[in-house]
C-alpha cells in the first residue's frame, strides 16, 4: 500500500477527468452510455480549446440534464428540436462550435424532420445521436430504433414488426443525404471504442472549423434501466443484437458534394 | 375511523407496493382508500414515497402535510417526515442505515428491523412485508385475512403462490416490533 | 528492465457500482467492493493492487469519471 | 355492480376505454400519463375488442390519426400531459372544425415550457377558451377521483357524439397517479359497421356507397359568406351545449357564506379545507365545476345571489376565476388563490386564503 | 423624416425588420403572410446587414429556430398565419419559459381549422390568455395600420428585449394585405458581440468565458419549490407589464356616452362607424387597445363611470369582450358585435349593432 | 363534317371521362399536373371497382380540393399530416383502400416525420406524391425538392446549396425503409408516361390487397404557374432538368421483407 | 375630399397595378391612401378587385360597401359590383366582354374601349392604363404630374422606360371615354 | 384494307387551352382556336379532322378530362 501511495502522485497521472466536466454527479442510472459520452465530448472539447466558443444543445431525454454536467453554455431545447435550435444559433454565431445532443426518441421519432432537414441543408454543426433503443427517461418505452422482439414497456411482448414497424436506422438515411460530411457509428462499452469514439466526435468538431457539412455521430448505447439489465450484461448485449442491425464504423466521410454537380442539372 | 399513512424509503425497497397491498386490503375490508405516489424521471436510485389513506368515509384530499403514521425507510426520509407525525401520532421505522435516530418526544415510536430479519428468513424481498406487519401490530386498521386477500387481489395470479410466505412475514413484523426507547 | 507499474484511484462516494470498470480491466486488478457507499453502491476498487499496469481502460469506460490513473516506471 | 379494482387515474383511463368500446387509441409517451398507452398494450385488447393502440411518432401524428379515425366515425382518444398537449393545437382545431368526435386526455403537469412533471391546473385556458386558432371549443371534463376518471371516457365519448365535436378529459398528474377503488363499467362491444352506419352514416369516410353522395371530412372553406355560416354552425351548437350540458357538484353550500370554486384535485383538497372552515365556524362550500366548458355559469350566478364571496382554488396562477368572476359580474368579490410550479396547496393554506382575501378582504 | 413609401402590411414587416437591425428570420409559407419572407429574400439583408433569413422546414422548426437565436441573445422572428401559429405553441411556451426576448407576428386568417384565408380576429385568446401550457403571458401589439405595422416590428423587439419575454404582432389579413403610406424608420446597425455582451450578456449562450458561470437556457426544474418560485417571477413580470406598458388609443371619448372597443382592422371600420352613428345624433366613442397584452383594463374601468354601454367590436365569435366585461365588472352593459369566417363587418352594421344591442338593449 | 359525326358515336368511344371523376370544373391553372393525376387515381379506382371502399386523404396544396374532384369519401388533413390520417383509417378500416395524396411541400418538408415513419411502419396505404418542385398554392415558394438554381418567390435569385440545401430526394430515401414494398418515380408529361403511371398507381392500389407494405409512388411534375413557363414549355423543362436528379422509373418492387430477418438478429 | 375607389376584372387584366399607380399618385399629392386588394390562393385565373381610397383626411375603414366609382373590366365585376356605387357616383366599364349593360339610372355610368384601344397601340398591357386614363378624367382627383411621379415611385427603375408611353394611354384614355347612352 | 378513322370531341367550355393536347398528338390533328370560351381560354379543337387516328394520346395527357376519344374502321 505504501507502494500505491508512491505511485499516486500528481507528476504520475495518466487519466483524471477532464476540467470540463462539472463536479455535479451525473443523475443517470449506474452504467448508463450517457455518461461516458458526456466525457468524451468535454475531453474533446478541453482538448480542443473551444470551452469559451461552444454552445450545447441539449434535448428532452435522460440527457435533459446534460447542462449540469458538461461546463459549456447550453440550450435546453424542445422535444426533437435540437437541430432547429442548432441551425440558429451556428447560423447566427458562425464561429461557435454548436452541437446538439439527442437521444433516438428525440431525434428519430418526434424530431425526425428537423433532423432530416437541418442535415439536408448542411448545417455546419455536429449532431450527437444516442441510440440506446429506448425512451430512458419517460420509463423504458419503444423507440423508433428498438430492435425487433425487443421488450419495453409499450411492447411488453416484443416489438412486433407488424404492430409497430421496423427499427429505424436514421444514421443510414442521413448518410444518404448530401448534406451531410461525416457520419459514423460509435459505441463506448469498452476501452478500445471508447478511444475510437472520441476520435469521431473530435473530428466532428473539426469539421465545423472546415464548413463543410453536417457530421453526424451515432453512439450505439445501452440503458440498462430501460433494457432491465446490468450494465456489463447490457454491453454483452449490445455487442451481439444491436451491432447485428447497427453496424459499427464510418458510414461516409467526404468533404462536401461539390455545389457544382447540382448547378449542372439545370443549365 | 381515517388513518392516514405516509410510507417513505429508497426506491426498490418496495414502498409503493407495500402501500398498494395495505390500500387493497382496506378495500377488501370494504374501506375508502387513496393511494398516492411520488413520482418522477424515470432514472434509477432516489428516495420514494407514498400516502395511503384508509377511512370508513369517503376521502376528500389524497394529498396530506401531517400523517397519523409515518413509516420511515432511510436517512432522508426521516429528515423529511419525522416532522410530520401529528402529535401522539406513530413512527414506525428500520434503524437499518438510519444514521440520526428521531428525536420527537409528543409522538409513539416504534422500531422494527426488518431488513436483518428479512435476511434472516433467506429473502430479502419481503422486507417490506415484515414492515407491513409491524405496522398492523401497532394499527390494527385492517384485519390479516382481508390482507390475504389484497394480497391476492395486488398480485398476479403467478406469484399466488408467494402468499403464504408475505403472511408469514407480516406475522413475523407483528412479532419483532418493539418501541424505541 | 525497468517494470511499468500503475495505480488508480475511485472516488468511492461518487462510484455507482455499474461495474463497467472490473469488466474493462485487463489485468483483473478491479472488484466491487461489499461495502456500500452512502448512497448504498457497492464501489469499485483495487482489490489485486499489484497487477495494475495504468492502462487507463477502466477509466476510459466509467460513465460517472470517478477513476484517476496514475503509471510509473519503477 | 361492476368490477371493483383498485388503479390509478391513469391505468383506469386505459381500462375504461377497452370497456366502453373504443375503436383506436394513438399516443406518444410522456410523463406522468405514460400508463394509459402501456396499460393498453399490455392489455392487448386487439386480441379481444379488435381496438387499435398504436404508439405514434410524435404527439403531432397521434392527434392527426385520431383525425383520420374520428373521421370514420370510429371511437377514438389520444392522451398526452401538457408540452403533448400544446403540439396538438393545430390538429385539434382541425377535428373541431371539420366537426369531428374523439376523446382527448390532457393529464396537466407544471408549464410553461418543460416545466416539472408534478400536477398542475394550468392549462385551463388552453382548454377551455381554445389553445388553437379560431372560434371553437372542446367539451371539458375535470374529473376529481379516480372514478371519474373511468366514468368521463364513456361520458366524454357519448357527448363528443352527441355534439360531434371532440371531448377533452382535462386531469393532472395527481388524479392519475392516484389509486383508489373504482367501480369498471361492464363491457360494451365496439361498434359494427352497421351501428357506425347509423350512428354517424350521414358524414363518416366508410367509403362512398353507389346511393350516397361523397362523405368529405374538411374545415376548409374558401367562400367567407359559407365560412361564416358554417361558423354560426358551430356557435349554435355550442350554446346548446352550454344551456343542456353543464355538469356540475355542490358541497355544502345550502348554509354556506362563502363558496370555495374549485376543480378536479383542487376541488378534493377544498373538501377538507370545508371541513377545517368549519370547524373553524367559518360556513364555507363548495361549487365543483365537472365541466369546465361548458362552464356552470348560472349556478355560480345563483349561488352569488345568497353568498359573501368567493374563491376560485386552482393550482395555476388564476385561470378559471376570469369564468367564475365573467359569471358574478362584480355582485360579490371573487378572489383567486393557488400553488405555482407543481406544489399542490394544503387544505389550511386554502382555509387561510379564504380568511384574508375574502373574509378580511377589502 | 423617415423614408415614405407605399407598401403593403406584410412588405413593411420585413423592411421593418431589415431597418432595425434584426439578425434572424426564421420562417415558413403561408396565406396571407408569405410576403414578409418573400421580401425579405428579395432584399436579401444577408449581403448587407447581415441578417439571416431561412426558410425553415415548418413552423415547429421555425418557431424552435427561434427559440435557438433568442437563447443567443439576438433579435429573431417568425411570421405565420393561424394553423401555423397554432403548431407553434409548444416552442413558444418554452420561450415564454426560458423568459427569451422573440418576435412573432400572426397574421389572423379565419378558422377553426384550415377554414379560410380571409382575415379574422379570432385568435385573441390564444394569443392574449395562452395557446400554450402553463401560465405564461405574450406582449401583444395590435397594429390598425402599415404605419403601425412598421412602428411595431421596432416596438416589439424593444419590449421583448426590456423584459426577456417574447412578444406578438397580432395583425390579420387585411392589415397585412392592405398598401398605405408609411414613414420607413432609419437605418439602425445590428448590434455587436460587445453590444450584446451588454444587453443580454448575464444570460445569452455566447460561449462560456473563462470568468464566468454557464448560461444554461431551459424552462426545466424538476424542484417543485424552486419551479414555483420561477414561475412567481414570471407573474412578477407580468405584474409589471400590466402596470407600465398598456397601450391604447382613445377616439372621441370625451364627450362619448357609448364606447366600442375595438383593435386592429375592427378598429379601422369603428372609426368609420363613430362617423355614421354621430351624423345619427348617437355620440359614440372609441378605446383602442394598442397592447392586447397587457389589456387596458384600467382606461376601460375609467370610462365605464361615465358611459352607458360598451360594444366589443372584433371579427370573431367574442373573445376580447371578455377582458372588457373583466374590466367593467358589471358596471355597465358590455356586448360583443363580429361578423365571422373572414368578413370583415361594415361600418354600418356597427352602429346597427350599437343601436340594438346597448342602446335599444335590455 | 359529316365524316365525323358518324365516328362520334357512343359505340366508338374509345376513351372518355370515367364516371368516377366528378363533373366540377378543376380548379388547377391550365396545364397542371394535378389535373392528370387526379384522373388516373379515378380510373383506376373505376376499374378495380373500389369506388365504394376508397377513402383518399387530401393534403394542404393545391390539391386541397381533390374532394371536388374525385367522387369517393375524402378526408382532408392538416398540413403534412396526411399519413397520420391514412395510418389510423387503414388501421381502423383494414378491408378499404386508402390512399393519401401530397405535395412536395406538404410530404416532404412539413410532413417529413409523418412520411417517414407511416412508410417505416410499413402501413398498407397508398402514397401518392407529387413533386412539383415548388409550393404552388402558396405562391410558387421553394419546396424540399426545388432545383438548385430554380427561382421561386423565396428564392428569387435561385436555389442555393447555402442558404437553402440541397433537393431532397425523399422518394430513395423511402425506398430504403423495409416497410416499403413499392417504390416508384413517375411522370404524366406525355401518352406513354401516362400509361406508365397509371400502371403504378394501379399497382399500388392492389398492393393493399396483398397487405405488403407501403406502395409510394412519386409522379414528378410541373407547375406551370409557379414556374411561370407556359405547359408545354414546363414538360419539356422537366424532362430535361428535372428528369436528371429525379431519375424515372422503379426503386423497389418487392414483396415485404420477412419479419423472421429481424427476429433473428435479438435471437 | 375623399375618393372611393372600386377597380374589378380578371386576375391578369392590370387591376391590381392599376389600383397600385392611382393610390401612388394620390401619395405623390400628399393625400392619405388605402389600397386593399382581394386575395385567394395562388392558382391562376379567377377575379380579382382591389379598393382605392384617395383623401384628405386620415383614412379609416380600407374596407367599404359603397363606393363614389367603381371601374369594371368584366361581367361578374359588374354583377357584383354595379349595385355598390353610390347614387350619383360613377361606373366606369369597358364593353369588352360585357354581356349585360350597366342599368342604374341614379348613378353616371361611363365606357371606354380600353382593350380594343390598347390593341390598336399594338400593347395590350397598357390597357390598365387607358382604363386609368379615363377615370382620371371623369375625376381629376390627382394631376397627371404626380400620376407620373406615381408611376416612377411605383414602377422597378428598369421600366422606367416604359413611361411615356404609359402617360400616353392614359392620355389616350381621356380623350376616348364617354357617357353610356 | 379498311382504314382506321379517329375523332375527338373537346367540351369547350371546360377546356383551359393549355395545349398539352397539340403537343400530345402524333398526328398534329389539334390546334388552339382564336376563339375563346366564356372563361377566356383558346380551346383545343380539331384543327386537321381527317389526320385522326383515334389513338387517345391527348385525352390521356388532357389535365381537364374533356377530350372524348372516337375511333372507327372504315
Ligand atoms: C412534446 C413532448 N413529448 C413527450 C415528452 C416526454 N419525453 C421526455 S423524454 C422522451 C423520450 C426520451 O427518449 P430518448 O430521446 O431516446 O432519450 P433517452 O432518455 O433514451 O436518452 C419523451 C417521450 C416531452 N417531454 N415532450
Ligand atoms: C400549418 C400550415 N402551414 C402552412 C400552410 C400554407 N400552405 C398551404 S399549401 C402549402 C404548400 C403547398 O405546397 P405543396 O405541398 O408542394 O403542394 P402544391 O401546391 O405544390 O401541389 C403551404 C405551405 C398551411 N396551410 N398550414
Ligand atoms: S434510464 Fe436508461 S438512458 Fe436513462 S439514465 Fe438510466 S440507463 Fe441511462
Ligand atoms: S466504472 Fe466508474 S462508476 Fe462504475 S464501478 Fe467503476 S468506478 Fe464505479
Ligand atoms: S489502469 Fe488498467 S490495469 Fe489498472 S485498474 Fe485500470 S484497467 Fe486495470
Ligand atoms: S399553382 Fe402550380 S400546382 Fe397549383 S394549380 Fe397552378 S400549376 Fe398546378
Ligand atoms: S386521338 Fe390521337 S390522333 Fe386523334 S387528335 Fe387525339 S392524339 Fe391526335
Ligand atoms: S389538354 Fe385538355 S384542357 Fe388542355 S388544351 Fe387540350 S383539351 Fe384543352
Ligand atoms: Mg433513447
Ligand atoms: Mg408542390
Amino acid at each position: 500500500m505504501a507502494d500505491l501511495e508512491k505511485i499516486m502522485k500528481e507528476e504520475n497521472i495518466v487519466y483524471k477527468k477532464t476540467k470540463v466536466l462539472t463536479d455535479n454527479v451525473m443523475h443517470y442510472c449506474p452504467g448508463c452510455s450517457h455518461g461516458v459520452v458526456h466525457k468524451l465530448i468535454a475531453e474533446v472539447i478541453e482538448e480542443l480549446g473551444i470551452q469559451d466558443k461552444t454552445i450545447g444543445i441539449s434535448p428532452v431525454g435522460c440527457s435533459v440534464f446534460a447542462y449540469n454536467y458538461i461546463d459549456i453554455d447550453w440550450q435546453e431545447a424542445a422535444h426533437g428540436r435540437a437541430p432547429a435550435n442548432a441551425t440558429a444559433t451556428k447560423r447566427l454565431m458562425p464561429d461557435k462550435f454548436v452541437f446538439s445532443y439527442q437521444g433516438d426518441g428525440d431525434l428519430a421519432s418526434i424530431g425526425a424532420a428537423e433532423t432530416l432537414h437541418a442535415c439536408n441543408r448542411g448545417e455546419n454543426i455536429t449532431m450527437i445521436f444516442i441510440n440506446n433503443a429506448m425512451y430512458g427517461m419517460t420509463g423504458g418505452q419503444m423507440a423508433p430504433t428498438t430492435l425487433v422482439g425487443m421488450k419495453t414497456s409499450t411492447t411488453p411482448y416484443g416489438r412486433n414488426i407488424d404492430l409497430n414497424g421496423y427499427p429505424m436506422k436514421m444514421t443510414e438515411i442521413v448518410a444518404s443525404l448530401p448534406g451531410t460530411c461525416y457520419v459514423t457509428r460509435q459505441s463506448v462499452h469498452d476501452a478500445a471504442s471508447v478511444k475510437r469514439c472520441k476520435k469521431a466526435i473530435k473530428k466532428g468538431f473539426e469539421n465545423q472549423a472546415k464548413k463543410i457539412g453536417t457530421s453526424f455521430i451515432e453512439i450505439t448505447s445501452t440503458c440498462n434501466s430501460g433494457w432491465k439489465m446490468p450494465p456489463v450484461e447490457a454491453n454483452k448485449w449490445m455487442e451481439k443484437h444491436m451491432f447485428a442491425y447497427y453496424p459499427q464504423g464510418d458510414l461516409k466521410d467526404a468533404e462536401r458534394d461539390n455545389p457544382d454537380d447540382y448547378i449542372k442539372y439545370i443549365k | 375511523m381515517t388513518e392516514e399513512i405516509i410510507i417513505a424509503g429508497f426506491g426498490g425497497q418496495g414502498v409503493l407496493s407495500m402501500g398498494k397491498i395495505l390500500a387493497y386490503s382496506g378495500v377488501m375490508q370494504d374501506k375508502e382508500v387513496t393511494w398516492f405516489p411520488s413520482y418522477g424521471p424515470e432514472m434509477r436510485g432516489g428516495t420514494a414515497n407514498v400516502t395511503v389513506i384508509v377511512s370508513d368515509d369517503r376521502i376528500s384530499s389524497p394529498i396530506l402535510n401531517e400523517y397519523d403514521t409515518a413509516i420511515i425507510l432511510n436517512q432522508q426520509s426521516m429528515d423529511k417526515f419525522e416532522k410530520t407525525v401529528k402529535p401522539g401520532g406513530v413512527l414506525l421505522y428500520d434503524p437499518n442505515g438510519i444514521t440520526r435516530h428521531p428525536s420527537r418526544k409528543d409522538i409513539n415510536i416504534y422500531k422494527v428491523e426488518g431488513v436483518e430479519e428479512a435476511a434472516k428468513m433467506g429473502n430479502v424481498k419481503i422486507f417490506n412485508m415484515i414492515i407491513l406487519g409491524a405496522y398492523l401490530k401497532l394499527k390494527p386498521i385492517v384485519k390479516i385475512e382481508n390482507v390475504k386477500k389484497g394480497l391476492e387481489k395486488s398480485l398476479p395470479e403467478r406469484h399466488h403462490k408467494l402468499i403464504p410466505l408475505n403472511i408469514q412475514a407480516i406475522e413475523k413484523g407483528m412479532e419483532i416490533v418493539n418501541k424505541a426507547s | 528492465m525497468a517494470k511499468i507499474k500503475g495505480a488508480v484511484k475511485v472516488d468511492i462516494e461518487k462510484c455507482k457500482g455499474c461495474g463497467l470498470c472490473v469488466e474493462a480491466c485487463p489485468t483483473k486488478t478491479l472488484d466491487l467492493s461489499k461495502e456500500v457507499n452512502s448512497k448504498g453502491y457497492n464501489y469499485a476498487y483495487m482489490a489485486d493492487p499489484d497487477s495494475c499496469i495504468g492502462c487507463a481502460n477502466c477509466a476510459l469506460v466509467c460513465p460517472d469519471s470517478v477513476i484517476t490513473v496514475y503509471k510509473t516506471k519503477i | 355492480m361492476g368490477e371493483l379494482k383498485l388503479m390509478k387515474g391513469n391505468e383506469v383511463i386505459a381500462e375504461a376505454a377497452i370497456r366502453c368500446g373504443c375503436d383506436g387509441y394513438f399516443g406518444y409517451p410522456i410523463t406522468p400519463q405514460s400508463e394509459v398507452m402501456e396499460t393498453l398494450m399490455a392489455r392487448k385488447p386487439w386480441e379481444t375488442t379488435g381496438m387499435v393502440v398504436l404508439q405514434a411518432e410524435s404527439e403531432v401524428a397521434s392527434i392527426n390519426m385520431v383525425y383520420g379515425g374520428a373521421s370514420c366515425g370510429k371511437k377514438v382518444m389520444t392522451t398526452s400531459s401538457s408540452p403533448g398537449i400544446s403540439l396538438m393545437q393545430e390538429g385539434i382545431t382541425y377535428i373541431a372544425g371539420a366537426e369531428l368526435p374523439c376523446l382527448i386526455m390532457n393529464c396537466v403537469r407544471g408549464g410553461p415550457g418543460l416545466g416539472t412533471i408534478q400536477p398542475a391546473q394550468s392549462d385551463y385556458f388552453q382548454a377551455c377558451k381554445g389553445g388553437g386558432h379560431g372560434d371553437y371549443h372542446l367539451i371539458v371534463l375535470a374529473p376529481s377521483s379516480v372514478q371519474e376518471m373511468n366514468d368521463f371516457v364513456n361520458l366524454g365519448f357519448e357527448l363528443a357524439f352527441k355534439y360531434r365535436n371532440p371531448a377533452m378529459i382535462l386531469s393532472d398528474g395527481a388524479i392519475g397517479q392516484m389509486m383508489e377503488k373504482v367501480e369498471l363499467a361492464d363491457y360494451k362491444p365496439r361498434w359494427t359497421d352497421e351501428e357506425i352506419e347509423k350512428i354517424s352514416g350521414d358524414w363518416a369516410t366508410t367509403g362512398k356507397k353507389a346511393n350516397r353522395k361523397q362523405h368529405i371530412i374538411t374545415s376548409l372553406e374558401l367562400d367567407s359568406e359559407i365560412m361564416e355560416k358554417l361558423n354560426h354552425k358551430l356557435q349554435a351548437k355550442y350554446k346548446k351545449m352550454e344551456e343542456e350540458e353543464v355538469r356540475y357538484e355542490e358541497i355544502q353550500c345550502d348554509d354556506a357564506e362563502y363558496i370555495f370554486v374549485a376543480y378536479g384535485s383542487s376541488a378534493r383538497i377544498c373538501q377538507k379545507s370545508i371541513q377545517i372552515a368549519r370547524e373553524k365556524g367559518i360556513k364555507v362550500g363548495l361549487l365543483r365545476p365537472i365541466t369546465l366548458y361548458p362552464f356552470p355559469t348560472k349556478p355560480i350566478q345563483k349561488l352569488a345571489e345568497k353568498v359573501k364571496g368567493m374563491l376560485s382554488v386552482e393550482m395555476s396562477a388564476g385561470q378559471m376565476v376570469e369564468d367564475v368572476r365573467l359569471a358574478v359580474n362584480g355582485k360579490i368579490p371573487v378572489e383567486h388563490f393557488g400553488r405555482l410550479g407543481g406544489i399542490i396547496p394544503s387544505p389550511i393554506e386554502v382555509v387561510e386564503a379564504l380568511e384574508q382575501k375574502i373574509i378580511g378582504g377589502k
